[in-house]
């Protein structure tokens, strides 16, 4: 009931998973706050210690549960808190981001950033940046429809039910 | 025949390998993996346009040998395997006694003749008819007609679709997947003691037949391979339900390629592409 | 499980955009929630009372609390929890102030998001396991690489403090390069007269170990806890015996084989030699490179005059082994030389100074050695070549410093001022000379450095120009420079008898080996780098691990001395306890679905990662895998991320933990 | 071997020497040299002076030429066209939009691709052991300095020359004729260049520093490779002379004719006749190579 009563209006709003890195983006949004920007609410932070420590898998399963749009985001490059743990992940998603795309997730829906404990401002331009991208490209149906069971052709044809 | 079987027989009997991993011929013609253990056992060896198994995945059963040197039988195209796992430590190239052949093509099908459309796709990519390295090599190479690449034509195709075009031809081809596992099977690159689809606490694929599901599997395959994959398309090759899986790894191949210069199984002392990094890695699509 | 949900309203900051009892109510209704509720403050006493009362009355086990950034009170409700019997690790906190109610006006998506953020708190939670600290004992004896005056003051800190140090110099005698110069700026007070006194100090001290003519071979071990090999180089000498009286060196017969490493190739020194005369240790060693006795067998004239037996010329190198809690890096600077560099290197030469043909053209340290009482002129400014006193000289500052083309672009902080000095120098030996000066930007900044500058110029009227030079060649017997003067706006000839190139300052040739040893990063020119460049500057991203002096970037003895200072009161900050305690966020490998492809050893930044064999009872191979070092490991989990098989896995950030998460996505 | 060749202006007016000799001691080496059919000015120093496209645009045209031509390496030996063919070049890898304004007023497709070799780049592939193979005069009496000027140095991305302030490329070719060569400083400074027209005192006044200090260091002969070098330091020599009057005269050599000297090809053929200053003089020091039998 409480979620119905606060549920938004009929207009689609784009549901946005955030990976943010503790060190630096977070705590640049933590400055967003405390500098109070105001902000697009679509997106849903989960902080990982280190860029390094986010699987690309995150990302699919971020689309299983049903994200329109995935961020990934942290420290800039040379400013990691763990040396080089951006390094690595800036490899993987340079390779990540290129396989997705072959296999039809558009670029649209998975956006990378480097906002530093400092880029409060940068924050919420990307938060902002980014909603407005996933909002105007729709919801992701086309994924969420790749839920259903594979039902087999043939038996479907003949009217037998499975 | 030519070669093979007096090298493979000397190299036993001369200590330079204790076993040889290679090719026999069973009753309709077609060749299939054989380990040589015995002198007697490498009379059973043989080579031709039906060599179509990448040995390279059994090399991953005597892991942790320590008496003797393992031979095998290598194509050039496997060879890159072999060259990937001495750069990942898998194997020592002092463990392996390599005996390279020079190949003159092998076929799609082997219930039929060898032709020009009976040619895998990657003869016509391959990058020479004889092994980078070896121990020994055997065999004359042929020359022969390449076959079309089609493969390149459908990988074009793909990517002159729309992104949702893109999805729904995977979907459309996911859609076949049992997930038998085949392709990982195969893979000479695919070598962890349990894989990341067997894992349960927490899963992290859905077993359940979606496409979903499927999708997850083979993007999670393919980014596994991601700068890894040496092409020697098995994965093609043994996919019951013909899913152009090789696509996959073949454009993460070009990305390797196109971003950082890079091929895997081409030399053996080169750092991996992924577990390194340039602090110059391009960057444009990062806000 | 039995999960504590406390909604804070913090005042009006959250309450104003947030319904948040409303959220309260709403995270009742989550599984597995077996308590929840909402207060004014939270991380008041009355709030933190609200929570400890809720863990005893309902028995809970777990607890989420929805308040400000966990950066700010994590660690608050983490406390309150434990003094009330909940691990500290069983408490997630939930971001409702910052990046919720301060940044959203709507009260309904404000709520809407706070309850998502909720839920995604309790999910992770209620895959948190209980962990408590890492606590590892602490060896309080600190190692100093190099013997400078960095290396010395830190030493002679930590010692003075009641602490074991192990003091390692590579050279036979500590001193460093302030030992080789003449006066120092703004004071011109003696070099040697101010560090000697140091220098024995360090070597009576009872509490300090001098290991000098050693270098560090190999580091085991993580904070507080390291194990280095030190490899003790063969001096050919029992030090033992030799009571230093000097007569080995007077006598060995070697005397123009090698140059003076000292007097920077200005003199020669014998084969058996001690550095210069107030050397510590005062030990001889023997240059086996040129001693006659290790070329054909013959000489050995110092084991015949030695009255103690102390010649051993079957020494060999030694390792020794010695157990520390930290380790001070002050591995110094060495001086760019302008010759022509192999391929490869960064740094490019000067071919328009003559890539060091020409013997009139030096560098700032032969020029100390010239103008030092102790050097090979006694103090007499004499140029190199004929040993005549030169009547105009030319110095010329920024000499691959600056110059990225030379393959440099900081600036090395100390020329401006050492060039000052000797210009100075030169005007109080030799009255009538002329001494000019080539700068690009005279950079004086530090207490009395401006007026110092100030009064070479017109106490001393050593004349500065602003450019650079172009090209210096001999004519005639006179080193022709040709510059540019940028103010007047024309070219310069100037003929002088002498040319010091004020060099730029670059980290020791070995510092990278010796980085790649210790597991710290180095930037590309090999100094050493910081953890944070402006509130830790003196710790290495490797704890335990502290830098001091000039191996972190240019700087000059007094700033060397405070950074060595500081370096010192960190190692003592570490000492202050005897058990040292982390957070349990390390990674954790399971052995057996580990394939054993070492992608996690790749990505690892700190070496904290094993290769461990698994064997059979009879000793057969069976497997084998990585392993973590938890005191290395920093938690950032990258190699979590990279392992195919997931078989190592982020403690605090595990898989399941972020899957719940994102698993609570699908109710968003 | 078949070398695409760009003999630019100075090899039909006054380096004409460059070009007969470049001729000759290529027949010894047995390389062929395709002449660029329909070549044009590169541009040279006049063009960047007008204007920047035409500066890329004139020496693309030689390009697309010799790419026309099939050529895939191209041969400059004037110093100023070989820097003029590869500012162009390189600006139109590095630059699309030139590219594809120059491509526009060529109407052709560019490719960017094409070697482009110096006078000294291309005997340095040749290598000294190959020149030696075909030297038969003796040079040992011969001290040479050696001139590189600015162009054949600078700028250090286009010349590629071994070390830009202190270069030995030539040295090692020169000492590959087996002359000597002497250590001397002013091996890349400035003869005066194109002021030889306009401002004749500057070039005098500098290419006289250059003379004196080669003649200092005991050079019989200073080889060039730059028909502009050898212009200031040769015919401007005589009006040094006439200034300081009662100097010695030092003659100045194309790298080329050097190297035909050594190959004992006949003087004349190389063009020696032409030059101001008399060579008369070094040939005297050049001798029949004695050989020795075993």
């Amino acid at each position: 009931m409480l979620l119905q009563r606060y549920n938004m209006e009929e207009k689609f709003e784009p549901k946005i998973a955030a990976f943010v890195c503790n060190w630096c983006t977070y705590t640049g949004a933590d400055l967003a706050g405390t500098s109070r920007l105001k902000q697009q609410p679509n997106a849903r932070l989960i902080r990982v210690p280190c860029t390094g420590r986010i699987d690309p898998v995150f990302i699919i399963k971020a689309f299983e549960s049903g994200a329109d749009g995935v961020l990934v985001s942290g420290c800039h490059p040379g400013d990691c808190h763990y040396n080089a743990g951006n390094f690595h992940a800036r490899r993987r998603w340079i390779m990540f981001r290129e396989l997705l795309e072959f296999a039809g997730i558009d670029s649209s829906r998975l956006h990378f950033s480097w906002v530093s404990a400092s880029e409060g401002k940068k924050w919420v331009d990307v938060i902002d940046g980014v909603t407005e991208t996933v909002r105007k490209k729709g919801p992701f149906d086309q994924y969420r429809k790749m839920s259903r069971k594979i039902e087999l052709p043939e038996l479907e044809e003949e009217g037998v039910e499975i | 025949m030519n070669g093979l079987n007096e090298v493979c027989r000397e190299a036993i009997s001369g200590n330079k390998a204790a076993l040889i991993i290679g090719y026999t011929e069973d009753k309709h013609h077609h060749l299939k993996p054989f380990i040589a253990h015995t002198e007697a056992d490498t009379d059973k060896l043989t080579y031709n346009h039906n060599a179509v198994n990448n040995l390279a995945v059994y090399l991953h059963r005597f892991r942790n040998r320590t008496e003797g040197r393992i031979g095998i039988v290598v194509k050039p195209c496997d060879l890159k395997a072999i060259t990937a796992l001495i750069q990942e430590n898998r194997v020592k190239r002092d463990d392996l006694y390599v005996i390279g052949v020079n190949c003159s093509g092998v076929v799609k099908d082997q219930n039929k003749e060898f032709s020009k459309e009976n040619t895998q796709i990657k003869c016509k990519t391959c990058a020479g008819k004889t092994p980078a390295w070896y121990d020994v090599v055997v065999e004359e190479s042929v020359e022969f007609e390449l076959p079309e690449d089609n493969n390149a034509l459908l990988m074009k195709q793909i990517e002159e679709m729309s992104a949702e075009e893109r999805l729904e031809f995977w979907n459309s081809e996911f859609e076949k997947c049992i997930k038998c596992y085949a392709c990982r099977e195969v893979c000479p690159m695919c070598y962890c003691d349990q894989c990341i689809v067997d894992k349960t606490e927490p899963r992290w694929i859905e077993s359940s037949a979606t496409n979903r599901a499927n999708f997850a599997w083979n993007m999670i395959r393919a980014f596994h391979q991601a700068g890894r994959c040496i092409g020697c398309g098995e994965c093609d090759r043994v996919c019951p339900a013909d899913i152009p899986l090789s696509l996959l790894n073949r454009k993460m191949g070009m990305v390797a390629f196109k971003e950082f210069g890079y091929r895997h199984g081409t030399d053996m002392n080169a750092p991996t592409l992924i577990g390194t990094f340039s602090t110059s890695d391009h960057e444009e699509f990062i806000r | 499980m039995r999960i504590g949900v406390f909604v804070c309203h913090c005042g009006e900051n959250i309450g104003r955009t947030v319904d948040c009892h409303a959220v309260a109510e709403a995270c009742a209704h989550f599984p597995g929630v077996a308590h929840s509720e909402d207060y004014k403050y939270m991380c008041s006493d009355p709030g933190q009372n609200l929570i400890k009362q809720a863990i005893r009355e309902k028995g809970l086990d777990a607890v989420v609390v929805g308040s400000c950034s966990p950066h700010m009170h994590e660690k608050t409700f983490r406390k309150a929890c434990a003094d009330a019997g909940v691990n500290p690790y069983m408490v997630e906190i939930a971001n409702l102030r910052e990046h919720c109610s301060w940044i959203h006006d709507d009260i309904k998506a404000g709520t809407r998001k706070s309850i998502d953020l909720m839920r995604f708190a309790v999910e992770k939670v209620k895959f948190n396991v209980p962990l408590s600290p890492i606590r590892v004992p602490v060896t309080k004896r600190t190692l100093v690489i190099g013997g400078g005056i960095s290396g010395i003051q830190a030493a002679l800190d930590v010692a003075n403090a009641g602490y074991e140090v192990v003091l390692v110099e590579k050279e036979p005698s500590i001193g460093g390069h302030m030992s080789q110069l003449s006066e120092t700026f703004p004071t011109l007070d003696c070099s040697q007269c101010i560090l000697t006194p140091r220098m024995v100090e360090v070597y009576q001290h009872p509490k300090i170990k001098l290991m000098s003519y050693s270098e560090v071979e190999k580091v085991d071990g993580f904070i507080g806890n390291f194990t280095v090999t030190i490899r003790k180089k063969a001096k050919s000498i029992k030090e033992e015996f030799c009571t230093g009286c000097g007569l080995c060196a007077q006598k060995c017969p070697i005397k123009k084989k090698a140059l003076s490493e000292f007097d920077e190739g200005l003199s020669f020194r014998s084969a058996m030699y001690v550095p210069f005369p107030q050397a510590v240790p005062n030990i001889p060693v023997i240059d086996r490179e040129v001693c006659t006795y290790f070329k054909n067998g013959k000489c050995a004239l110092c084991k015949s005059v030695c009255g103690r037996d102390a010649i051993d010329f079957d020494q060999q190198d030694r390792f020794v082994k010695e157990e520390v809690g930290a380790i001070i890096v002050a591995t110094g600077y060495k001086l760019y030389t302008i010759d022509k560099k192999p391929e490869g290197s960064i740094y490019k030469g000067y071919g328009e100074y003559g890539y060091g043909k020409y013997k009139d053209v030096i560098d700032g340290l032969q020029f100390e050695r010239i103008a030092s009482a102790s050097g090979p002129t006694s103090g007499e400014i004499l140029r190199p070549s004929d040993n005549k006193e030169p009547q105009k000289i030319v110095f010329i500052q920024c000499v691959g410093s600056r110059d990225e083309s030379k393959g440099i672009s900081y600036c090395s902080k100390i020329c401006c001022m050492y060039t000052a000095k000797h210009a100075m120098l030169y005007k109080h030996k030799v009255h009538h000379g002329e001494a000019y000066v080539f700068y690009m930007d005279i950079r004086s900044g530090g207490k009395n450095y401006e007026e110092f500058v100030r009064r070479a110029i017109e106490e001393d009227h050593v004349k500065y120009i602003r450019g650079r030079v172009s090209k210096i060649y001999e004519e005639d017997g006179k080193l022709i420079v040709r510059g540019e003067d940028t103010i007047a706006g024309m070219p310069v000839t100037i003929d002088a008898d002498l040319v010091v190139l004020a060099t730029a300052m670059v980290p020791q040739p070995e510092a990278s080996v010796l980085a790649q040893t210790l597991g710290v990063s180095y930037d590309k020119y090999g100094y050493f780098q910081e953890v944070h460049p402006k509130l830790r500057p003196v710790e290495t991203a490797t704890g335990g691990i502290f830098l001091a002096g000039a191996c972190h970037s240019p700087r000059d003895i007094p700033e060397c001395v405070s950074m060595a200072s500081a370096a010192a009161a960190k190692t003592m900050v570490l000492f202050g306890s005897d058990m040292l305690e982390r957070e349990p966020v390390v990674a954790e490998v399971d052995p057996s679905t580990c394939a054993g492809c070492f992608y996690c050893k790749k990505v690892c930044a700190y070496n904290a990662i094993d290769i461990n064999e698994i064997r059979d009872r009879k000793g057969q191979l069976q497997k084998v895998v990585a392993h973590v070092n938890s005191g290395l490991c920093q938690g950032c989990g990258t190699c979590n991320a990279t392992c195919p098989s997931k078989s190592i896995e982020l403690i605090g950030f595990r898989d399941d933990q972020i899957f719940a998460q994102i698993n609570a996505f699908a109710e968003v | 071997m078949n070398l695409g060749y760009y003999p630019g202006c100075s090899a039909e007016g006054t380096g004409k020497e460059a070009d007969l000799s470049l001729k000759e001691v290529f027949k010894v080496l047995d390389i062929g040299l395709d002449e660029l059919e329909d070549w044009s000015c590169c541009g040279a120093t006049s063009a960047h002076v007008t204007s920047h496209l035409l500066s890329v645009a004139l020496p693309a045209r030689n390009l697309l030429l010799a790419q026309k031509q099939g050529l895939n390496e191209l041969l400059a030996p004037c110093a100023a066209c070989y820097s003029r063919l590869v500012s162009s070049q390189k600006e139109m890898r590095l630059d699309e939009k030139t590219r594809m304004r120059v491509e526009e007023l060529l109407e052709d497709k560019m490719n960017t691709g094409m070697k482009i070799c110096n006078l000294l780049q291309v005997f340095e592939e040749i290598g000294p052991e190959k020149l030696k193979d075909h030297i038969t005069a003796d040079l040992k009496n011969l001290k040479v300095a050696c001139y590189y000027g600015c162009l054949l140095v600078r700028p250090a991305d286009i010349a590629l020359a071994d070390d830009v302030e202190d270069p030995h490329s030539m040295e090692a070719i020169v000492e590959a004729t087996g002359a000597k060569t002497v250590n001397w400083n002013f091996k890349t400074e400035c003869c005066g260049a194109a002021h030889s027209i306009a401002h004749t005192d500057i070039v005098v006044k500098l290419s006289k520093k250059i003379l004196d200090d080669a003649i200092k260091r005991g050079a019989d002969v200073i080889a060039v490779a730059c028909p502009m070098c050898h212009s200031n330091l040769d015919m401007r020599q005589i009006a040094i002379i006439d200034q300081d009057k009662g100097r010695n005269p030092i003659p100045v050599l194309y790298l080329t004719e050097l190297i035909g000297l050594a190959m004992g090809i006949d003087p004349a053929a190389l063009g020696i006749n032409s030059h101001y200053i008399d060579v008369k003089p070094i040939l005297s020091k050049i001798t029949k190579r004695e050989v020795v039998c075993a």
